[in-house]
Order: structure tokens, then C-alpha cells, then sequence
């Protein structure tokens, strides 16, 4: 059912990267969740685009959202009191497991790990963050991150020496993990899968997607040799198993 | 409640076939809706195709899921006892690589479900779909052949894709089918500008195709056989025009991908106008008599 | 600057036929643009549909001008003069009621615009239009009989409605055509659903059919002759799209009501693209050499 | 071209009637002019919206706008601040006589008429105003209206006997104007031209327009016998030539 709710908070953290915050009280997302968001109540853009949970406490919701086309585009001009229309969550949630574990963002990946990082604060599991961006800028809720993670890493492509987040995995001693999670763009993922981690590593996957709820069969993945709905199946996989190329 | 075919509807207002997989996951709206057309069977399971499978145009978007599903034998093993709880009309979209498929799909399906759906109109595979219903005489022949395997009612899906679907419905009533379905998706294509290549070749559905489709329903009007509508069918007023154009019943599809509840808004909106002008090609061929052969 | 049919263009923007009159009002657009397709122009003078003519539906519209034209005596007389000014190519779009219609425009016009482009594929019309179009052989014969009339480029204007553009392209090829332009509009209809009837019934044009036009254009690519492709261009993006899919050049319609600058627009972001894969086809069957026949 | 402008004040008139003001300093629009607003920047709705020019001075135009659809439903979504693409102006202008004349509203009909009232005033001419809508807070500007007409009729279908328009004419010595101009519905219009007034009524047109520019031919009316261009032959035409019925 799609949700009518206002916004309650607008934010910009960059100059392309803004938050809304919205108060969805009768929900409980876990980390991984996503709400398909309406762009537009005429037909163009037609379809929903979907925004991880980045927050939620005592019912309030933040999704925090980079522009990268037109849905977005139109997405970031909306204010503070205007109408939002949301349906969701959807995808299976994360369940938190008590491991020692290892949070690996690229650009606007950071937005479900910032729900998950969470959530794991709130049960005390122990966690350390590596977050990658572009430029110094673009590195989003840094405070926030060093004051829940045991230890958090930020690189940026720009002025570190051009130090990517995968660069940054060899500073450290990734056995160390029982658990890593990552999500990022496609070509991370791929990169991170190469590097063959001897620790399970679990994918959030980013993609374009039609219904968002399981219906249309739209997201596929290749997942341990069958398709696999993004969107109902996960969007978190193990990334082992997951063949980019299919 | 209405009845098409010898049977009773809960209301004109049913779900297109590939956009709601088996009805199993918004159960409270498959039970409110008049019909679900199920996601195309095969004979054999078929994978689907390679992503990107949707890609959102100007007010549409275009598909090339490529028939993902199970196949016959484990729909109708695992997939079928469940939707046979539903408290709706079932029709099982029925999906072709070669013309004897649709006979032996329906043949093992057989009075398990309330009618069938020959998709002779998909332009996302390879082998069969569209180029089936683009040939009056491959048409004629899915028809008739699956015709001698069921007394259910034998829905036909047609493509407005280069070829007229008023020549092909002609035909298709003549090999027996009991009522018509249109429109299956347009052809359509977007570049890949970066790598200069097509990023998605598939089929074109949504308000962007609306006009169109109405047009096709209107032309098919008064064949004597009943007339699912659709194509970008959004609210209660699309709906309305196109039982007004010539349709018994319309079906909802990629309205569902914006909204999975769609189809109860688009009932409850419908409510507002008055009963379309009735035809008596409601009924089609099947006389009120025949109407307890099915269940 | 580029070269098709063997006469050069300023750019390969063109504006398709029917939205920009003969290009009298904005001749800033007019004289930066490759090329100029009027109006559709035939023998007698016609009034044109009754309204409502134009009808706005998602991400386009449906149109119902029913070619509303001075015929081509007066076009002849009062038009072209102006037109000849303008500092871009001429392509009269040519409309008949019958076969011979065509050729006898063609003949009175002459030599005097940069070509012709037979419309075959109007919606809108009670006599020929798409009905030729959609006829193999009637659609080779008004090509054929053009064709002894003149030694101008003649590009054949293609309808994808309820028939194949790749059968009629090639029986048009065949019979004489330099080349090929498409999409015309698609069937599309609205219904009045207070007054129960159809409220306009047209030609679909604008960014809700353009991935159905890029299919169209793709599907004709490679048979020899360049094709002009339309349907939905808003952007240089766009126009970039129909390039890789094989135009050789674009036609700008229904941006056009948006915004009579949208060409210059376009042409603007097109140059930010690499020149597409040029295709050996560009130059179609008119060689180098008779270019001077040309102006 | 299209120009992009800020809106420089919204206002609310009734609760379906509002005006937005632009400022557009090189223009000189006269009465029946009028622009084409884009509504949306996504290609639904496609076309853009005529609306005449209902007051301009000293570079500020004034534009009212009922809400009737959707593309009026959104462009009352706008506020000031926020940016607005026009087009325009567009319409053969009306050359204002030196006529005592009769201005005929009906409803919205009354935007286009408030701006040749404007241009009369300025040029010291003398007119009377009637005007007439459902019910009384539909009508618009009405202490404007008295100030600038010689005399103000303001008649409602719901609040005085339902009288309209047209029946507020009977109340007129109509023979005493040298000239009229209405604007208002089509049924409003095809009535009048029933009374067949014994002098000149020049009719405003407001009908769904394609271009808006003279180009696509899909705005046709039947004037003395042949289809004109309501955007670019009118959209002011001698009531007497109009058939309606064609
Ligand atoms: C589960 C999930 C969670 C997400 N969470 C977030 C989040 O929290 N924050 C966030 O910012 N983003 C998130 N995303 C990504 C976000 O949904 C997209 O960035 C957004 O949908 C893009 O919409 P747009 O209209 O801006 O871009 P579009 O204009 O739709 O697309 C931009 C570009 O991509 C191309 N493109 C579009 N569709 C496809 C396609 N199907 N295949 C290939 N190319 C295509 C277009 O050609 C265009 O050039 C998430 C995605 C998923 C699946
Ligand atoms: C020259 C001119 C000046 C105008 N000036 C003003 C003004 O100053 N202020 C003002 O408020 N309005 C003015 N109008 C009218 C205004 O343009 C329309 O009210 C507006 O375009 C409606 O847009 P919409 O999106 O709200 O309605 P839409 O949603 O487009 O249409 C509303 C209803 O009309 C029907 N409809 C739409 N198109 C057509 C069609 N082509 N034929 C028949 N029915 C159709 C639809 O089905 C719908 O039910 C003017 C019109 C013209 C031509
Ligand atoms: C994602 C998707 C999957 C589809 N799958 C099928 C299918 O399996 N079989 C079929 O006959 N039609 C299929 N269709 C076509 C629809 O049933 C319908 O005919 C078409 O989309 C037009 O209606 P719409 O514009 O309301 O979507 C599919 C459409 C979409 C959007
Ligand atoms: C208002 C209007 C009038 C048109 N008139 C003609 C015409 O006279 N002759 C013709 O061949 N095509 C005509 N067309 C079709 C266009 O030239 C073009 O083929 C079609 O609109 C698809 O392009 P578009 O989507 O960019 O508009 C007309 C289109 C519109 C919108
Ligand atoms: S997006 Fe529809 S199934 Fe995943
Ligand atoms: S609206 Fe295009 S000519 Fe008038």
C-alpha cells in the first residue's frame, strides 16, 4: 500500500547528497530494507526508486539519497513539508549477527551500512567501518561513524594518495573479522570479489529495479547459478555467490 | 459480479499476466480482483534473460524478462495447490516455443484452473511468443490445437506488433477461441550511448501505451467474443474507457509495479461510473447452459 | 555539414513534417536546421478535421489534423516562393487520397525544393494515408509512379501500424525510394467517458512512442538507403539514440509544440557526441557525381 | 524561446483560482495575448498551458489561473521562489478602440478581460464590466473591477435568483455600448451569440491548444466558413463568424 507521509527533515550532506527524513511509527526495518520511493504522481518518471532505510528511530525514518538522475534529481527538490509517497520496506532484512564485523562502503553505499552500523551499536556488536568516496566531500556522517564504530577508516580516490576502500582492506588484518559487509558500486563489488576475502563477505546489491516487491521477476542476479530477485531474495548476498557478468 | 464466458466474475477488474507473479504474495488483493492471469508457463523451466530486464521510459517502461518460470510440471505441483486457495478466477498464461506446447501445457494443466490465456504475443524470447501471433495461420493452428484439449475457456493474447490483431483475433475465433486479450506489449529499444549498442531491446507496456491500446480494443469490438482490454490502464476512468471502447473486462499490469495495490483502487474508482453499455458478444460462445463444466 | 542522397546538409536535424507549417514563422529555427519536411501537401485544398484536434495523453499526444493544407496550386504560388528563401533543404511531405495523386504533385512542384517525402502513413485521413502504407503494393506503386516524375531524392514515410516497415521499406526500395523516414504517428485513441464515445481518434506522437520508433528504425537499418528517423526525439541524447540505431539523420516533431526553438536545442547537444558509425548507406542510391542535378 | 522565471508572488483568489507574478520587463502584450506555461519539466503532462495575460505593468505580469485538470492542479503546486518556464506572448493582440464597451465575463473567462479592462482604464475609456460566476466567492477582483468600470455588474448562478450573465444583459440598454467582449465557457459564448446583440461582441476563446504558436494546427475554429488557428488567427474572434458546431 502506498504510504502518503510528509517530510519532516530535509538535509543536505553534499552538495549531491541530501537526507530525508520522514515518520513511518508502525514499521520495523532491519538493515538491508528498502522503501520504493514515488518520484512523481504523473507518469514520468514512472517507476519507484528504491532507498535504503539509513536510520530509524522511535519512528522516524532517514533515507539518505545521492543524485545520480532525473528520479533523484526530482527527489532532491522536494522540501521539508511536502508530500512524500513511500511503499515498503521490502527486501528480506539482515538478520544481525553477533560476529566481530567489518563494514565496507563506497560513495553512497554508506546509507544502509550507516542502518546497519546501527543496529549493531544498539546490540553492542563490536565493528569497524572502512568508507570510501571521491573527494574529501563526499564522505558523508563521519562524526557519526567515528563515534559508533571500534575503528573506522576513510580514503578518498582523491586525496589520500588515490587510496580506494579496497586499497584500504590490505591495512588490515582481515582475518581478524568472523564477517564482512559491503555495498558500493558494481565495479566495488566486483573488485572486492576478486580479492577473495577469507571471510564471508555479504553484498548489498545497488540496481535498477521495477516493482520492488518480488512481482515483475525485473532484478535479476545471478546467484549461485540461478536468477535471484534483488529485490525479494535479498538485496543482501553472499558475494561469493553472485556472478556479475550474467 | 459479472459472468463472461458461462462464469462468474467478482468484478471486470483482473490482473495481466507477468506482473503479479501467482497472486501468492498480495493475497488480499488477488482475492478482490475479478481474474489473475498467471506469469507465462512453459513446457520446460526457463531461467528468463540476462539483466538489465526493465528499463523505465516516458511514462512506460519497457520489459525483457524473457518468461522466467518454473515450467508446467512444478507449477502445477507446487505453485497451483497454493493458488487454487485464492478466492478469484485463475487463468494460466500459456507460453510457447513451439505451437504443440500450448496444447500439452493446457493438457496437463488440464481443469485445474478456470481458463486459459495462449500468450501468442510475447516479444521477449526467442522462439515463438510474438512471431506465433504475428501468423494468422501459426495462430489459427495454437488455437485449434490447444482447442481439443479443454472445454475451459480459451483466452488468446495478441500483439499490435506489426501485424493486425483484427486479422489474427478473426482467425483465432474461428479456431475456436472464446474470447480475446489484448494488448501484449509494443516492440521497443533503448541505446546504450556509452557503448553504442542497444542496453534493452524488449516490450513496451504502461500510460504511454494507453491510446494505442484502446484504439486495438475499439477495432476488435463486436467480434461476438468477449474482449479483455489493457495497456497502461491506471486509474478507474482507463478502465472505464476501455469497457466503453469494446472491452468485457480489463487487465492491470505495470500499474502494479508502482503499486501493487492498484488493482483495488482501480475497483473501487471504477464503482463511480455507470455499468458499460452491455453486448451481447458478452458470453461469447459459451452458452449458460455449458456453465457447470466449469467447477 | 554532412552528405546524403548526395547533396549536402548543415546539420542532421531535420523537422518532421506537420508541426512547423512550411517554416515562415521562427526562420531563425528554419535556417539552422538540415532540413525542412512541410506540412503534408496534396492536390486539392483540404480544410481538415474538425475539432478537437490535438489531445494530450501521457508523455505525448494524439493528433487528428487531418492534413489541412492550401493544396499544391496555392503552395505552389504562395508558399514555396517564401519558402525557397529559407537557407535550408526543402522536402515537400506529399499526401495522396489516390495512387495518382502522388506523382502529380510531385510533377507540379518539380524541380523546385530539395526533395519529396511520400506520406503513406497518415492516420488521419479517410482516403489513402496509412492504408497505402500499410498495402505492399500499393505502397511500391506510388513510390514507382513518383519516381518517373522526378530525379529529386524520394524518401518514403513509413507507418509501423498494424503492418511491417521492413516488408513495405523494401517493395519502396525496390520501386525507386532514396530512402527512408519513420515513425508517422501510431493509432491512438481517447474515449469521452461522460458522452460515451470515442473524444478523438489520431495519430500518437511525442516521448511515450519512442522506444517503439528507435525499434522501428533499427529494424530497418542496413538495407542501403539512409533512413530519417522520428518519433519522441526531445533531446540531442535522443537524436544520438536514432544515429546508433541507424538514421542517418533525425526528424523533430512533437518537441516542437513544446518549444518551436526545441531543433537548435538539439542540435546544440547532439555536437557534445561523437560522430555516429557512419554507414555505407548514407549516401544511398544516388551517387557522388549526379549531385549537381541538386541545386 | 522559453524563457525560465522566478514567480515572484503567489496568491490564492478563491480555492480554485490563483495568480502567479512574473516579472518579464521586454514584453509590451496587449489584451488577449496570452503565454504558454510549461508545467512540468518530465514529458507528462506533455503540453504546455495557455494563460492570458491578465494584468502587466511596469514589467510585472500577472497571470490567473483556475484549477480545472491536471496541468493546472500542478502549476497551483508552484510558489513563489520557484522557477517557471513560458512562452510566449503568443495571440493576435486586440487593438483597443475608443469605444464605449460592454466587457461580458463568465468565470475564469474573467483573466483576459481584466487586462483589456486595465489597458481601457489607461487609455481613459469608458466601459462597463459584467461578470458573473457559480457563487459569490468565485468572483474575483471584484473592488478592482468597481474601481477602473464605469459600472460593475456582479451576478452569481447560485446567490441572486441564478441569474447569469446573460441574464444580467437583459438589464443593460445594450444599444447604448458601441462595442462588446466576452470571454467565459463555450456555453456561456454559444448563448450569446444566440442573443444576437445588435452590436459587435468580440468573443475570447479559451479552448486546449497544441503549439500555442500558429505551427501544429491542432487549435481549429470555424470562422466565417473556414478553420482558423485559434492561437495565432484569434484567440479573439467577431462572435458572429464563430461556428461552434463544427
Ligand atoms: C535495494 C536498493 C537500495 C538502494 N538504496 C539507495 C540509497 O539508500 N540511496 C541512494 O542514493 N541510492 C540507493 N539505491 C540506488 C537508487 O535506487 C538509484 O540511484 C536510483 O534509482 C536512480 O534513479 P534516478 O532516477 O536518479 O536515475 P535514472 O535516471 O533512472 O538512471 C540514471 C542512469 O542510469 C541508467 N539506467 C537507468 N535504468 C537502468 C537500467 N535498468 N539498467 C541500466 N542502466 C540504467 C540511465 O540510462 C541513466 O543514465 C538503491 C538501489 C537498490 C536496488
Ligand atoms: C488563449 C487561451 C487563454 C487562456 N487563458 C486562461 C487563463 O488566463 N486562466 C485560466 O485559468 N485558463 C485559461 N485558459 C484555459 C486553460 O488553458 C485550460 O484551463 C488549461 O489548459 C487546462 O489544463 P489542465 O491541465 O488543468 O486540464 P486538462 O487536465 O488538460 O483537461 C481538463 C479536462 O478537459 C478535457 N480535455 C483536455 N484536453 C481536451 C481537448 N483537447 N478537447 C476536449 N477536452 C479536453 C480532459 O479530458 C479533462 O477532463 C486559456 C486557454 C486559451 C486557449
Ligand atoms: C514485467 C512484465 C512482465 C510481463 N510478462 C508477461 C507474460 O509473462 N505473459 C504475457 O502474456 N504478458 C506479459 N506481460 C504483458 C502484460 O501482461 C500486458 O499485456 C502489458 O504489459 C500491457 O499492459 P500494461 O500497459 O498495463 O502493463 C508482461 C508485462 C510486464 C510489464
Ligand atoms: C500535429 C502533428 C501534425 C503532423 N502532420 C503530419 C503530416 O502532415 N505529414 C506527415 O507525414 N506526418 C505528420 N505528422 C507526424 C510527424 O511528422 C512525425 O512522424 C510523428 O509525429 C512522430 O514524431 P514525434 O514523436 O517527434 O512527433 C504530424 C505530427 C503531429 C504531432
Ligand atoms: S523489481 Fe520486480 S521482482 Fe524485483
Ligand atoms: S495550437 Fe498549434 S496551431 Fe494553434
Amino acid at each position: 500500500m502506498v504510504r502518503r507521509v510528509t517530510i519532516k527533515k530535509k538535509e543536505w550532506f553534499t552538495d549531491d547528497i541530501f537526507g530525508l527524513e520522514i515518520y513511518l511509527p508502525d514499521i520495523d526495518p532491519q538493515p538491508g530494507q528498502f522503501f520504493q520511493v514515488r518520484v512523481s504522481t504523473t507518469y514520468d518518471p514512472f517507476l519507484n526508486r528504491p532507498i535504503s532505510v539509513a536510520s530509524y528511530k522511535g519512528g522516524t525514518m532517514l533515507m539518505i539519497i545521492r543524485v545520480l538522475g532525473r528520479g533523484t534529481k526530482i527527489l532532491s527538490q522536494k522540501e521539508a513539508g511536502e508530500d512524500l509517497r513511500v511503499l515498503g520496506p521490502f527486501g528480506k532484512g539482515l538478520r544481525v549477527k553477533k560476529k566481530k564485523s567489518l563494514l565496507i562502503a563506497g560513495g553512497i553505499g554508506v546509507a544502509p551500512l550507516l542502518f546497519l552500523a546501527q543496529k549493531m551499536h544498539g546490540k553492542r556488536i563490536e565493528f569497524d567501518f572502512v568508507y570510501g568516496a571521491k573527494r574529501e566531500k563526499d564522505l558523508i556522517k563521519k562524526s557519526h561513524i567515528l563515534q559508533i564504530a571500534k575503528h573506522a577508516i576513510f580514503v578518498t580516490e582523491q586525496d589520500r594518495g588515490k587510496m580506494t576502500v579496497l586499497g584500504a582492506l590490505d591495512m588490515l588484518d582481515v582475518e581478524s573479522y568472523d564477517i564482512a559487509y559491503a555495498c558500493g558500486p558494481k565495479t566495488m563489488l566486483i573488485e572486492l570479489q576478486k580479492l577473495n576475502l577469507p571471510i564471508p563477505v555479504y553484498a548489498f546489491c545497488e540496481d535498477f529495479l521495477g516493482c520492488g516487491c518480488g512481482l515483475c521477476l525485473g532484478c535479476a542476479i545471478m546467484y549461485k547459478g540461478e536468477y535471484k530477485r534483488i529485490c525479494e531474495d535479498g538485496p543482501v548476498f553472499e558475494l561469493k555467490g553472485i556472478s556479475f557478468d550474467e | 459480479m459479472m459472468k463472461l464466458f458461462g462464469i462468474t466474475f467478482k468484478n471486470r477488474v483482473f490482473i495481466a499476466s507477468g506482473v503479479f507473479g501467482f497472486g501468492l504474495k498480495y493475497k488480499k488483493v488477488s482475492n478482490r480482483v475479478g481474474a489473475i492471469f498467471t506469469k507465462g508457463i512453459t513446457l520446460e523451466p526457463r531461467k528468463g534473460n540476462a539483466p538489465p530486464r526493465v528499463f523505465e521510459t516516458a511514462s512506460g517502461l519497457i520489459n525483457w524478462v524473457g518468461l522466467e518460470n518454473p515450467g508446467v510440471e512444478k507449477f502445477c505441483k507446487d505453485i497451483l495447490p497454493k493458488m487454487k486457495k485464492l478466492r478469484t478466477r485463475i487463468f494460466v498464461n500459456v507460453a510457447g516455443s513451439e505451437v504443440i506446447d500450448y496444447e500439452r501445457i493446457v493438457e496437463r494443466i488440464g481443469g485445474q484452473v478456470d481458463g486459459f490465456e495462449l500468450n501468442i504475443s510475447c516479444p521477449n524470447v526467442k522462439k515463438g511468443g510474438v512471431a506465433f501471433g504475428q501468423d494468422p495461420k501459426i495462430a489459427a493452428s495454437v488455437v485449434a490445437r490447444a482447442r481439443t484439449k479443454t472445454k475451459l475457456p480459451l483466452i488468446v493474447k495478441l500483439t499490435p506488433n506489426f501485424c493486425d490483431p483484427l486479422r489474427i483475433a478473426k482467425v483465432c475465433i474461428g479456431a475456436g477461441a472464446d474470447g480475446i486479450s489484448l494488448i501484449n506489449t509494443l516492440y521497443g529499444m533503448v541505446y546504450d550511448i556509452e557503448r553504442k549498442k542497444p542496453l534493452i531491446t524488449g516490450g513496451l507496456s504502461g500510460p504511454a501505451i494507453k491510446p494505442f491500446a484502446l484504439y486495438c480494443v475499439n477495432r476488435l469490438r463486436g467480434l461476438g467474443v468477449p474482449i479483455i482490454g489493457m495497456g497502461g490502464i491506471m486509474t478507474g476512468q482507463d478502465a472505464y474507457e476501455f469497457l466503453l471502447a469494446g472491452a468485457s473486462a480489463v487487465a492491470i499490469g505495470s500499474a502494479i509495479l508502482r503499486d501493487p495495490y492498484a488493482p483495488l483502487q482501480i475497483i473501487k474508482e471504477l464503482k463511480k461510473y455507470p455499468p458499460p453499455p452491455s453486448s451481447p458478444s458478452e458470453r461469447g460462445r459459451i452458452k449458460e447452459g455449458e456453465k457447470k463444466e466449469y467447477k
